[in-house]
């Protein structure tokens, strides 16, 4: 227990706010990193999962590459893009691993969430008359935003955890401090690190979960409440 | 009136559901499909409105072949009643019954009203107009789904085991509900169950249909009963066992009707020779 | 391409280190996360508590946990037991979460008909609920198992050589060759895992069709 | 292990219960130090002893603990860096004084062996274009210029040769990047002005660098040397003393040559090396 | 003999979902359930094999009050139907139907041998022993539920709603079945379903209630429709509507039944007076 208090000291410690790397450009460079990272991944994923989940068509290729991309080691792939794109883009080449990283939950989220509703309520609003897109736009999207942000959530969760990787390969993220108290015994450091890490996770999963509830469409939500 | 000529149907998986199939539904009445489950009633339905394309032959709507109408249009052309309703959870009753109304570009107050209007001939309370549809019950449910239906008035309605999921004596109600509608709007109603004794209430023209949708009785429901075409029918039907084939007997209460099995099966009120 | 013709020897002693490193964690994360998720799955009350706790592992940055085990735990800095315990952290808070859906999956009336026989509470979990959640369960270890074989990497940083060694090592050489080799080394792996389950799960599960 | 008695750490032998003849060698997670590792095993193995390898450990911070209780026997050490480990405030700097003081600093349980000629320290290197365009030779040289930034790894900030240091002895003012493994390619690729880079990386040749002067000492003399559980220094000291004495400053550039830019594996490297100079 | 003492049962939600209810279930013949969703009847079944406790009042078989019994020992004597089967996914057709004599400690290899006999008993081919419940029909399946529940040779069978699932002419086929298997092992069978037609043709004795289990009458089916205790039962069986007030009509083809809006409902076969 004696560490925590002095990762909590740590924290909260002068130095740690001047340095090299103070600590509050640190959480803002994590946060940057997560943020467009996902976002990016967004942009990405969620069209093409939509229309995955719309069609039913390339469901198999879905599955099979974000199966395939939950294998492939971030860390790995974070130090080979430094290397592929130069030095000069370091965090280019960082984001791209996370992008990789967050897409396939955001991917099955999408996609899941399209599929999720029920065959006959899509059904039933083919059968008024919707046109395709129509269904798509009023139905289905609407209906899986809740899984849709489920999916996001995951990414983003997995996304401010690995982004601590990019402190190996330069002066930015929390994951810096990790890195360097690796090398120095610092683990009070170490530990002060990953703690503002958790509660930024905590914060991140805490907006999502508020999201998550707000996008369960009114009807939907209610009938549960019925229950 | 809506005519099959010579219409079947192969699925992509190789199920031959619906074999050479021809029937003409006369206006303004109200033809039953009847058939055990797989028989293919459900196909021949949404070939009506084009949720199901024919494999080959056709299908005429007043003399005109569906084929070459844009789906999207003819669709919001044909009520259409779902087992289940169908509804869309996330929109409230009035959204719901309106939605077709407000496909077609009428403004959303004006949709509105016209959508309340309907409730009332389905028998709704207005009360229930802002709630969700899980907030109804499963016969309040069905009822929205015909309102849904019927709000564009269109000329021709589709009912696929409308009232499949209510407890029996809410379908009861539903289906006098339904009779006194037909009386007032005559509209050309096809109307899919699996319910015989359904089948014969609603239907002024009943289709007996087996695998393949195959024809194996049309008429009226007296000629059926009165006349089935062959064992199957007859089997379906029940004239043959139970509860359809009876004799009378005199009880302390009245004259009642028992089964093979000196079951007690109906009561006969008057006899008219 | 040339570095993998001249290293393969490396590269599969390094394979082999890695498969037995993920190991233990992996079933280990299975054992423990059965009586965990059970906990989670029957008492509203331990339900929020543990999915909470386990979320939060989650969160845990691996790079942080590897460095803070032996401190923590009082564990040479060297030793793999950090690695072990590291991973199986990880991999029973992706299990503890699929084992409570899939205790949850079993179907009511299924469950209610084992009761309506005359199963007893302890042997309807062993011979009902368990292996009809056997499935999801195999769902979880997947996730697990991949995961885990792409996270044990990281280990290098502590000092723990595996296919992790040919990332730092040939970042510091500048081998494009030695890190792709690596990634496709640790990918092939963790999806030739996730086959045999697959294969297993078929021949443990026959009843459950492809569908299920 | 529960086992804590203090006679049996001194033994060095309670990490594993090894016969007398296995030695495990340890490296640092750095290529050039790992080849030096090799070459130790290697030798100790053409001598008829088992070795354990224990490579890529980490910096001297995560491998100390080891050695210090057995669990690693040998490792090739840099006597510079070593010595400001154990004591942070020397002022030795000469390769003789360094060593001299080393032998004193390290604690009971270990031991160096004779250090070798080659050198692998510390060293702040400029661009060519850069040195030429400010006149540059000595790291004093660069005190007065505005804007610089020092790239090296993450634990440079806290060296005493570091950012601090800097400013202390030859009163530079640098910013800090931690630029982790790429630090030559940070250099020239410009994303830093300063890089601290080992003396025997090949880059400095290739990439064109130059190695600035360090007449106040800032880092100390650094020649390979091994470290050693006290216990084992009878047994080795005969087979890696005459790697040490064959191993020239040219010869470890020409290691770290066969390694990056031939891309060849350190046993490779290391079997031929010592066949070259015929001692397995 | 089951027999029912003031049971009541309130859910902890509050739903009074039993009141106050009596009834004597008498040895060796069928006693049907009948009763509109949700108006109790899964709860009174499942009170006789304790898979619910009542709240008050006592059910008592044989005399002996099924309270002082181990509930799991109760259970495996007490052969129980389900709807859709409730048939253990992972377990092969042969160890479904040998589950209880398993449990109780019967060898393997015996156990299978009785479950083959019980599979003749029901009518299914031994061919489908080694198949899992998915690979089987919705009928075959509820034959494996019926054997299952045979299999130990319990005094006494509950089947709630045994037939719900399946289509009207497999229905028809388990219903014969389930009048033959009464026949030849005279079970005492507690029969739940809101199928008002099923519980004539199967119950000896019919038990029709209303909300909260409140019985509205009991007796035997002739009794029930010679006789209606009252509007709700009379509305219920439908003797004042439809296909249960029937007039005759002399046509080509004999005599027929026709019902009040002239709809022909069943064929008079021969006149007993
Ligand atoms: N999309 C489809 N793809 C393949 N086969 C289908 C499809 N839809 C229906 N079928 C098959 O076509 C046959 C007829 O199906 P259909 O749904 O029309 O029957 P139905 O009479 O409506 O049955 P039910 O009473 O069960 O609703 C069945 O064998 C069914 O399995
Ligand atoms: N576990 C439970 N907790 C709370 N209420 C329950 C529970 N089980 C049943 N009920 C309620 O008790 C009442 C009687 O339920 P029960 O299932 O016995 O009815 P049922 O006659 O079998 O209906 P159905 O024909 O729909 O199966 C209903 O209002 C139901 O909602
Ligand atoms: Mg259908
Ligand atoms: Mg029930």
């Amino acid at each position: 227990m004696d560490l925590f208090a002095e990762a909590i000291a740590w924290i909260f410690s002068t130095d740690t706010q001047s340095g090299s790397l103070p600590l509050s450009e640190a959480i803002a460079t994590h946060l940057a990193f997560t943020v467009v990272s996902v976002l990016i991944a967004a942009v990405i994923a969620v069209p093409a999962g939509w229309l995955v989940g719309h069609t039913g068509r390339g469901r198999e290729i879905a599955v099979g590459l974000s199966g395939a991309a939950r294998a492939v080691p971030s860390f790995g792939l974070v130090l080979l893009l430094v290397l592929v794109f130069g030095v000069t883009h370091k965090v280019g080449a960082s984001t791209t691993a996370f992008v990789l990283l967050a897409i396939p939950p955001i991917l099955a989220g999408a996609y899941s969430g399209v599929e999720a509703v029920e065959r006959r309520i899509v059904d039933g609003a083919r059968a008024v008359g919707m046109t395709s897109s129509q269904v798509l736009g009023k139905v289905e999207i609407p209906l899986g935003l809740p899984l849709l942000i489920g999916g996001l959530r995951s990414a983003t969760l997995q996304v401010v955890a690995t982004v601590t990787l990019a402190g190996y390969v330069g002066s930015w993220g929390l994951g810096f401090y990790i890195v360097q108290g690796i090398q120095i015994r610092d683990f009070a450091q170490i530990l002060g690190a990953a703690l503002v890490i958790v509660v930024l996770a905590v914060l991140l999963d805490l907006l999502f979960a508020l999201a998550e509830r707000a996008v369960v469409p009114r009807g939907v939500r209610a009938g549960r409440d019925g229950r | 009136m809506i005519e099959f000529r010579s219409v079947t149907k192969t699925y992509p998986d190789g199920t031959d559901a619906v074999a050479d199939f021809s029937l003409v539904v006369p206006a303004h009445t109200t033809t039953v499909l009847v058939g055990s489950s797989g028989s293919g009633k459900t196909t021949l339905l949404r070939m009506i409105n084009r949720m199901v394309e024919p494999t080959s032959g056709s299908i005429e709507i007043d003399g005109e072949p569906i084929a070459q109408r844009d789906p999207v249009r003819l669709r919001r052309s044909i009520g259409y009643v779902l087992q289940n309703g169908g509804l869309l959870p996330h929109h409230r009753v009035i959204d719901n019954v309106a939605t077709v109304l407000r496909l077609e570009g009428t403004p959303k107050q004006e949709a509105r009203e016209k959508a309340a209007e309907v409730l009332d001939v389905v028998g709704l309370d207005r009360s229930l107009a802002q709630r969700y549809p899980s907030q109804l019950s499963g016969g309040q449910q069905q009822r929205v789904g015909v309102a849904r239906a019927l709000a564009a008035d269109p000329n021709i309605l589709l009912m696929d085991e409308p009232f499949g999921a209510v407890d029996p004596i809410v379908r009861a109600e539903l289906q006098a509900e339904t009779l006194r509608l037909q009386q007032e709007l005559h509209k050309t109603v096809v109307f899919v169950t699996h319910d015989i004794d359904e089948a014969f209430l609603l239907g002024d023209q009943v289709v007996i249909l087996s695998t393949g949708a195959q024809v194996a009785q049309v008429g009226s429901p007296s000629e059926i009963i009165e006349n089935p075409a062959d064992d199957f029918v007859a089997s379906f039907i029940g004239t043959e066992r139970g509860a359809r084939a009876l004799r009378t007997k005199h009880t302390d209460h009245g004259t009642v009707l028992v089964d093979g099995a000196g079951r007690t099966q109906g009561r006969l009120v008057e006899s008219s020779s | 391409m040339t570095w993998v013709v001249d290293n393969l020897d490396l590269i599969g002693r390094l394979t082999v280190e890695h498969l037995r490193q993920s190991a233990l964690p992996i079933l280990l994360g299975l054992l423990l996360s059965i009586p965990l998720g059970w906990l989670a799955f029957r008492f509203r009350l331990t339900r929020g508590l543990m999915l909470t706790v386990v979320g939060l592992l989650y969160t845990i940055p691996s790079l942080a946990l590897f460095a803070l085990l032996p401190p923590l735990l009082g564990i040479s800095f060297l030793s793999e037991i950090n690695l072990v315990i590291a991973l199986t952290i990880y991999a029973v808070a992706i299990m503890t979460r699929f084992v409570a859906d899939a205790l949850a999956s079993v179907e009511p009336h299924v469950r209610q008909a084992a009761d309506a026989v005359g199963y007893g509470a302890w042997r309807r979990f062993w011979q009902v609920d368990l292996p009809l959640a056997g499935p999801v369960v195999l769902a979880g270890l997947r996730v697990t198992a991949v995961s885990t074989i792409s996270l044990c990497t990281v280990g290098i940083l502590i000092g723990i050589d595996n296919l992790g060694y040919l990332f730092t090592n040939g970042y510091q050489r500048q081998i494009v060759a030695e890190i792709l080799a690596g990634v496709v080394a640790v990918v092939v792996i963790a999806l030739v895992i996730d086959r045999l389950l697959v294969v297993l799960g078929r021949a443990l599960m026959p009843w459950a069709g492809k569908g299920a | 292990g529960g086992d804590s008695d203090p006679l049996e750490q001194d033994t060095g032998d309670s990490g594993e219960d090894t016969a007398s003849d296995t030695i495990v060698v340890g490296s640092q997670a750095y290529y050039s130090n790992e080849i030096i590792a090799e070459i130790y095993a290697q030798a100790l193995e053409a001598d008829g002893f088992t070795v354990e390898r224990n490579f890529s450990i980490g910096q001297r911070d995560a491998y100390m603990p080891a050695l210090e209780n057995g669990e690693v026997q040998v490792i090739p050490e840099y006597t510079g860096n070593l010595l400001q480990y154990f004591d942070p405030e020397t002022t030795a700097t000469s390769a003789e004084d360094v060593y001299a003081e080393l032998a004193n600093a390290v604690p009971e349980s270990l031991a160096v062996l004779e250090q070798s000629p080659a050198t692998d320290q510390d060293s702040y290197n400029v661009t060519a274009d850069f040195a030429e365009s400010e006149g540059l030779t000595s790291i004093g040289d660069l005190a007065g210029i505005d804007g610089l930034t020092v790239g090296g790894p993450a634990e440079l900030e806290e060296r005493p040769y570091g950012p601090q240091g800097l400013a202390d002895v030859y009163g530079v003012d640098v910013a800090f990047e931690a630029t982790g493994d790429t630090t030559v390619q940070d250099l020239v690729a410009g994303t830093v002005d300063v890089a601290n880079v080992f003396s025997a990386d090949p880059r400095i040749q290739t990439e064109d660098l130059v190695t600035l002067e360090d007449p106040e000492g800032l880092f100390l003399a650094s020649n390979v040397v091994p470290l050693v559980g006290a216990d084992v220094v009878e047994d080795v000291a005969a087979v890696i003393d005459p790697v040490s004495a064959a191993l020239t400053p040219e010869g470890l550039v020409d290691l770290n040559v066969q390694s990056t830019e031939e891309q060849r594996s350190s046993e490779d490297i290391a079997a031929d090396w010592l066949a070259e100079n015929g001692l397995a």
